[in-house]
């Protein structure tokens, strides 16, 4: 492991961690500064998790409060799993950056302000009356003043570059501070600006220069008197590598390609926070993925229940509004009993609601947005690096029991980071499948037929028999078919059947699941139950409440349907059960409905994910039947 | 779709003939639907196309036309309404070595399957489209589609359809479809003869099939398509050749600035100001004129093939088609910035 | 009231009930013969309910089982309200006809066969090996033989018919023996006729003749020695008339209409078995009803949401797959909050499922087959009548909380009739609106401006400012609005609260509701909750065991969202809670989420109601804990 | 939209600026986004129309120029992806007396819209549509198009996009759209005539809006619409007139039967050969064969109004606009066959 080489004089302190928050104009490249900043905090063994958050433009009109683009990254020496409640420093690119973003740092944070950009002008856009470095608005706060914009520019127009120009590599200023501060490796951020922007060496030299002003900038500056060293994290031995959810869902869907060894198609149309997804596996066509960007949402599923007719592995990719266009076809697939994984990264609804922002308030769609009896597997993975396996799982699940599954993840994870221990890939599992190359029926005269839906026994699966296999010919399509050989039926005896062998070899899964993630003190009065991406602040939380002393167990859910089998047992071992979720309650009604067990819904829909905070009060609240004390 | 080329060079697919391309399920359309004739001209058909059953998928949307892939005795789907193109186009990606067939009616590929039609058109994906059209809704037992002319009386226009009807073929040639042809379910011979061209055709070949419902548009086309009436209303295009029609050749199609394609006397003009059918003008401006010909299928209407051009058909970027393994999954992880930590 | 003179010689019998089923080929014309005999049964005074049961084909190849259409009625002198669990007597036009719907007749039914049809090709397509005539198979059944074929065509021939056309009018013979069989006025039948074929006069003597025939054949056989009477019901005074589901409903939204002083618009989509609520429609310009034939589901929603915006009272029709087509448009319409009604004929599912069959499994997509949070209102129609006053309910719910309902309706209620006492219009509802005129908000300056979120305080109601008026011009989308302006605002705070308000606007119609339907012995230990087309299923079942002496209560919902305020209470005063639903349970689990009852679901999913025996079957077994003698 | 007539007789018609008809609202494109020329053409196009703005509707679908409606001072609904023009038809269905705008981008209106586009145009349905067409998704941050060139690079075709365009003007005439027309972002002057002519037409007129978005597409159009390009790139459609344009009318366009319409110099040709444009023309092919010149956009390319004829408008089978009142509910309710109960 590389070790962080700080070239500082001036002294350092060894912190456990810092929240630091980047905010600036959509167009000051903030999301890049952030992902870097995290990417050489990775690369010094810290823990992190980030969140980004940014508008729904591609760039509202500039020092706009509406044009503010902001990332949070927390980093550790200790294991988390929370991008931080609130910031310990926030640096602010212009004014309108400072006054939206005030509100998620502590009252005594250090703010880096590019002083440069509190003209007039820019203060009146942010809608400040009065220039807030001046009077006494920021009192309590650290301020830092620098002139970033001028600065940079100094330097960076010595390289010939134009004032324009020049002004745009001020947040590799930013990432030069904050890399002194923090005692980041300023080599591993030049080795990077040197691979990424090697074909334009004006602006790589632009960026490089900046960078080094902003870490001169640290040593020099009296208003910093020490640098902080976050330790690298107590990490199990293994090689690791920096993930967001969106790229390791990816991953894990070409991994699940390979461990099938069958060719995978993905259907999709573009949208936002799914539409990453796509643009990875469109550059992997040597892993036998094939992507198609369809006309719609609709094309995108039917085409990839096509594909699965013929033998591919199938996915379709999407959020929200698009999920709500794929329901008629999602149907189809089930009446066909056909592989095929739909992926929602869920974001903010209800309509076009809130697209960059992230949201569980999918589950009931993906539990029942289907017109008739259509059941289907629901996954949902909980950590970025978890989107890896969660893609192999659901291909297994697909693949194995011959249904659509829907895949959830959301904005949040999609777009978040975290090291990740790269998996031996020899530990994967074998997805590997059988098409059907036989007849499967004997007729009375011993002839012999092929049957579509003449199912395995233990499973209830039916076979796969695609285009290409000579005597296998069939037809299947969304009418009710005759159970075994799926001719069309209205038999009202075979209808009801038929419904209750869908059901059935759904509920069946849960007889392969392993036991649900199910920690913290298990004679514990409270449980927290959580499903998806929360449970980095629920874990947090668990953590930090235990740590106090007070009791609380912690049920986190990959599966969602089916549900594991312990699910009732440990529900009803809790006297009070509270179901944290991005939502208005839908796991929670669930759970009731299921168990009759008074589940509490703890909702937030709100475009960002529970503050651990949050989450601890819920707890306190029930453990001392009021706030207790909160802090 | 194989392309001509495997079909003349095929000597190792085996003979067949009508009765293997019939599924064991009885055909549920109404006695006397156009339907049963377009099954039985593409049974007829098949077994001179040089497939295999096996390497054969017929996709239908929903509606009387689109149950086809159940009579059919090759692999099939029968889709959700107006969304057989879109399901084909995942079949035909997946693997180029079938031939897919899709079969659908005026309101399932125009109306509601109107935009996949037009895509998988435009794309130039490997596929043969019929679009059976009868102009009306018959599985939703009578209101008036896409196609219905003006004025129509149905079930959900009592007074009187206002909607002016699409010509499929104008649309095919507005998304710039490669193969565009017409026929119809009262001359199986001719229908068999474009189900075959469309079918060699490489990439995506559209062919409308005028169709009667004899339950809920009886008589629709008879003004053309009727024995009596075919001479005086039906124009043949030939390749090639000049385009004439009616008794002795009395007729013929001159284009015309102002009008597009026109009907003449061929006695009014000179022979070479007929216009010489060709299907393979790149541009599509004249078979686009001749798809204007008859706008209310009460005029002389052309049958054939307008349009037959090359363009490169979709999905020859490649793409592995076996995953290379294990190996690939350690590599792309390992790709990047990675760290020890031991 | 006119009374039915039966012109027989043979003596007469006073039944209170018969259950008729008449099977034969598509193309037999049984629908229109069921429908004609109901019609005459309803002038005679009888209750009744009709169950129609037709393939999904237009016309299947003639003779085989696939080709069977079939029509049940029930009439009584009693209240009824299902259509009878099995018949009494079958009309089998062919061997089909015989083979497929035995199974639907009681043992020692009257079986009326058309013997013409039953010649050796046509029992062969029908599947028989021997002739079930000649054997013993209809052992038990009271079997009357009847040349139906060749009688008529004898006859009807002399009018100068050929002998094709002839045949066709062989159900009238049937129509006239059943009228002889149960006394019901000829003069009704053939003015029907006279009026129905007034176009053709050899079509409409020809079915005269063969009706004549029919009846002759009853007086003059031997087969047959008594007539039944069933004499009138004992309905209260009024004005009757014939309506089924669909007719009614469209009527319902005519009346709507013409309450609410709006011009009304319907975006729709062809699709059984909810087009002829479009037909019917799309007939009455002169009520202020634009229909508009959409291009897909996805167009005929999206369309009745600009006409609402416009200001006109807007309706979608449609059945489950275009139900699930509409989800994202139907987030819009949350979004926008503006009024709106959905109506769902709910068929069997999934996908293409049973078109022509019933089934209740739309329920939850109803409820959450949308993505993010929206919630709508859910109105369940339960009987044909009821249809009209739903719809009239949900528009005015729609017009007042301005927001997109759901209206479910199914496939039995769509197509089955009932005898309806007109409702007096005075009665009717008022629900005229008032669009807005006038800016609503004071800005610190004074001026005044429209905010298009500014919010009714009692109903959350949005102002519905409409185009054409002058200085309201406002602009509103599916993007999250900031609340009481509508601009977009992607702020955290806001976003709740606008989830919030969304969520509290829908539960505050439950305000508004009159308690729900709750009858039968109040203190029972059992109780039946249903919604929609169950309803006349289980108040029969109730009525029977009630009179056994068993006591149990039935609630029925007529909103599921929200749900009434009273209906915790009444679960909760009963111990058994029994949720007969045609699905695998979806009010069941609804009510156990929200109430923690365990309410336990009788579920049947074959295309078909309940049986009045089911539901007693399933009360039987919750009192004695068994099936208890159910007979 | 008001006839042409309306608009000149509109006496009591306030006058207005363009300041009147822009909102209160931030503009959010991104800055040098084509999209802002095509609003302020269009604000100041409006005040020459004759309307007023409570009367005038805009309905965007999703995507950066679909944003149109909330920076327009009139109602205005911003829709789902694809939906506007479906959600206008319902407007312009309940109220005839509306202006109805749709703004929309080649992915709204060409993808997931393609459909809703069509039968719009094909029902002649009251209403101005602008296909704001910039090859290129904005609002999701760079894929290929339905209009992207083949062979482009994008986020989703790092190796070229497979997909052949579509021409949006060959669409709508395929569709026999009655109005169509093409315009540019870098002609203010240009745009405001389109955009009135397109409002005065009676039914749905469709115009295709060449937009640059500088972030994601830059420069996809400067071979043609650059000043410096235009002469020899633009070719102008004048009522009437023969086609010509280049540096002293040295370029015209002729009609060819094997290639449609052909670019030549007007040297080589008579005067007579050349193309007299007539947007009246009610056959749409000589429209068409326009339509497909500069099919990739780097040649030269025609502006201005391609066809216009009158077909009658939809929405014209009378309804009832004001419900007569209970006495139809009980009328209603009594018809056909009734019984007494006393
Ligand atoms: C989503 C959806 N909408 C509507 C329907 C109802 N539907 C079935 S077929 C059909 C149209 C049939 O007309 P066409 O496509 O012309 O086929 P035809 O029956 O005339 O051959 C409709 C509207 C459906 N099955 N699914
Ligand atoms: C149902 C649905 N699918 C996908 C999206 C994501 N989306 C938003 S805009 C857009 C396309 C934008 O391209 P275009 O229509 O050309 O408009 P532009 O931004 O280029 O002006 C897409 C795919 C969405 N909002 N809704
Ligand atoms: S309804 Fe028409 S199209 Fe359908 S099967 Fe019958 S005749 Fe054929
Ligand atoms: S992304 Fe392109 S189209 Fe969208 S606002 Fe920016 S420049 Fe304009
Ligand atoms: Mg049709
Ligand atoms: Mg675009």
């Amino acid at each position: 492991m590389s070790t962080a080489k700080s070239s500082s004089v001036k002294p350092s302190e060894e912190i456990e961690n810092v929240v630091i928050r980047l905010a600036g104009d959509s167009g000051d490249g903030m999301q890049l500064t952030g992902n870097q900043f995290t990417a050489v905090s990775a690369l010094a063994g810290n823990d992190l998790a980030t969140l980004p958050d940014f508008p729904a433009e591609i760039r509202a009109p500039a020092g706009t409060m509406a044009g503010v683009s902001a990332f949070q990254v927390h980093i550790s020496s200790e294991d988390i799993s929370h991008p931080g409640d609130k910031a310990d420093v926030l640096v602010a690119m212009n004014p309108a950056a400072l006054r939206s973003e005030l509100s998620k740092v502590h009252s005594d944070a250090t703010l880096i302000i590019n002083t440069d950009e509190f003209g007039e002008r820019e203060l009146e856009k942010a809608g400040y009356d009065s220039n807030p470095l001046d009077d006494d608005s920021l009192e309590g706060y650290y301020v830092i003043d620098v002139p970033m914009t001028s600065l940079t520019v100094t330097a960076v127009k010595e390289l010939g570059a134009k004032r324009r120009d020049a002004e745009r590599s001020k947040n590799f200023f930013a990432l030069g501070l904050l890399c002194w501060m923090y005692s980041r490796n300023p080599d591993d951020v030049k080795d990077w600006i040197d691979e990424r922007f090697a074909s334009d060496d004006l602006i790589r030299r632009s960026n490089v220069t900046a960078f080094d002003v902003g870490h001169a900038f640290g040593e020099t500056t009296e208003q910093i008197s020490i640098t902080h060293v976050v330790e690298s994290a107590d990490h199990p031995p293994g090689t690791y590598r920096n993930v967001n959810g969106n790229t390791a869902l990816a991953w894990g869907m070409i991994a699940a390609t390979q461990l099938s060894g069958l060719q995978s198609f993905l259907g999709s149309y573009p949208i936002t926070p799914a539409s990453d997804i796509l643009h990875e596996l469109s550059k992997h066509p040597a892993a036998a993925f094939r992507t198609f960007q369809a006309e719609d949402e609709i094309a995108a599923v039917t085409s990839a229940i096509g594909a699965s007719f013929a033998g591919d592995l199938a996915w379709t990719t999407t959020s929200g509004p698009g999920m709500a266009l794929k329901g008629e076809a999602m149907g189809l697939a089930v009446s066909l009993e056909l592989p095929l994984v739909i992926v929602n990264i869920q974001r903010g609804g209800p309509s076009t609601g809130l697209p960059t922002k992230t949201e569980q308030s999918d589950l009931f769609q993906a539990m029942y947005g289907r017109h008739g009896e259509s059941p289907m597997p629901v996954i949902a993975a909980r950590r970025p690096a978890d989107c890896f396996e969660c893609a192999i799982e659901a291909a297994q699940v697909a693949l194995r029991y011959r249904t659509p599954v829907i895949l959830l993840s959301d904005g949040y994870l999609g777009n978040s980071s975290e090291p990740w221990r790269i998996p031996d890939v020899d530990d994967l599992p074998d997805l590997s499948v059988e098409f059907a190359t036989e007849s499967n029926h004997e007729n009375p005269d011993g002839s012999m037929d092929f049957w579509p839906y003449l199912r395995d026994e233990a499973t209830l699966a039916r076979p796969w028999a695609i285009p290409g296999t000579p005597g296998l010919e069939h037809r299947i399509g969304g009418i009710e078919k005759q159970d075994g050989t799926g001719d069309i039926s209205y038999d009202a005896v075979n209808h009801q059947l038929m419904t209750d062998l869908r059901a059935e070899k759904i509920a069946r899964i849960a007889d392969d699941l392993p036991p649900p993630e199910y920690t913290g003190d298990l004679d514990a009065e409270v449980l927290l139950v959580g499903w998806g991406s929360t449970w980095g602040t629920i874990a947090s939380a668990v953590e930090r409440l235990r740590k106090e002393g007070i009791l609380v167990a912690h049920l986190h859910l990959r599966y969602i349907n089916p549900l594991p089998k312990e699910v009732g047992e440990i529900l009803r071992s809790h006297r009070s059960v509270i179901v944290p979720e991005l939502n208005m309650g839908q796991l929670s009604r669930m759970l009731r409905a299921e168990f009759l067990v008074d589940a509490q819904p703890l909702n937030k829909v709100a475009g960002l994910p529970f503050t651990v905070g949050e989450i601890e009060a819920a707890v306190r609240k029930a453990v001392h039947g009021d706030d207790g004390g909160s802090k | 779709m194989t392309t001509t080329e495997t079909t003349t060079t095929a000597v190792d697919i085996p003979t067949t003939k009508r009765a293997d391309w019939q599924s064991d399920q009885e055909v549920r359309w109404c006695p006397g639907c156009g339907d049963y004739s377009i099954l039985s001209a593409m049974q007829f058909a098949l077994p001179e196309m040089g497939i295999r059953r096996e390497d054969t998928v017929v996709v239908g949307g929903i509606g009387c036309a689109a149950r086809f892939p159940y009579y059919m005795n090759t692999y099939g789907i029968h889709g959700i309404h107006g969304r057989a193109p879109a399901i084909a186009t995942g079949v035909a990606l997946a693997n180029p070595d079938l031939s897919v067939f899709v079969v659908g009616g005026d309101g399932d590929l125009l109306s509601i399957g109107g935009n996949h039609l037009l895509h998988a058109l435009r794309r130039n994906i490997n596929m043969t489209i019929l679009l059976v059209n009868n102009r009306i809704y018959g599985l939703t037992k009578g209101q008036y589609s896409p196609t219905s002319e003006q004025g129509k009386v149905t079930k959900s226009s009592p007074r009187g359809s206002e909607d002016s009807p699409l010509l499929p073929l104008s649309i095919a040639l507005g998304a710039d479809a490669t193969f565009v042809a017409r026929t119809h379910d009262m001359d199986r011979q001719h229908m068999m003869e474009v189900f075959k061209r469309a079918h060699a055709h490489p990439g995506a070949a559209f062919v409308e099939v005028l169709q009667n419902c004899n339950v809920f548009n009886n008589h629709a086309y008879e003004s053309i398509t009727a024995k009596a009436n075919r001479e005086g209303m039906i124009i043949p295009l030939r390749q090639g050749e000049p385009i004439r029609f009616g008794p002795d050749d009395s007729l013929g199609v001159v284009l015309d600035p102002r009008h597009g394609a026109v009907v003449v006397n061929t006695a009014d003009v000179s022979e070479d100001e007929l216009l010489v059918h060709n299907e393979a003008r790149d541009h599509p401006s004249v078979a686009f004129a001749l798809s204007r010909l008859s706008p209310n299928m009460d005029e002389p209407t052309p049958m054939g093939v307008f349009r037959a051009v090359d363009r490169p058909v979709y999905g020859r970027n490649p793409v592995e088609t076996e995953p290379p393994g294990r190996q690939l999954i350690s590599d792309l992880l390992h790709s990047g910035t990675t760290w020890e930590v031991d």
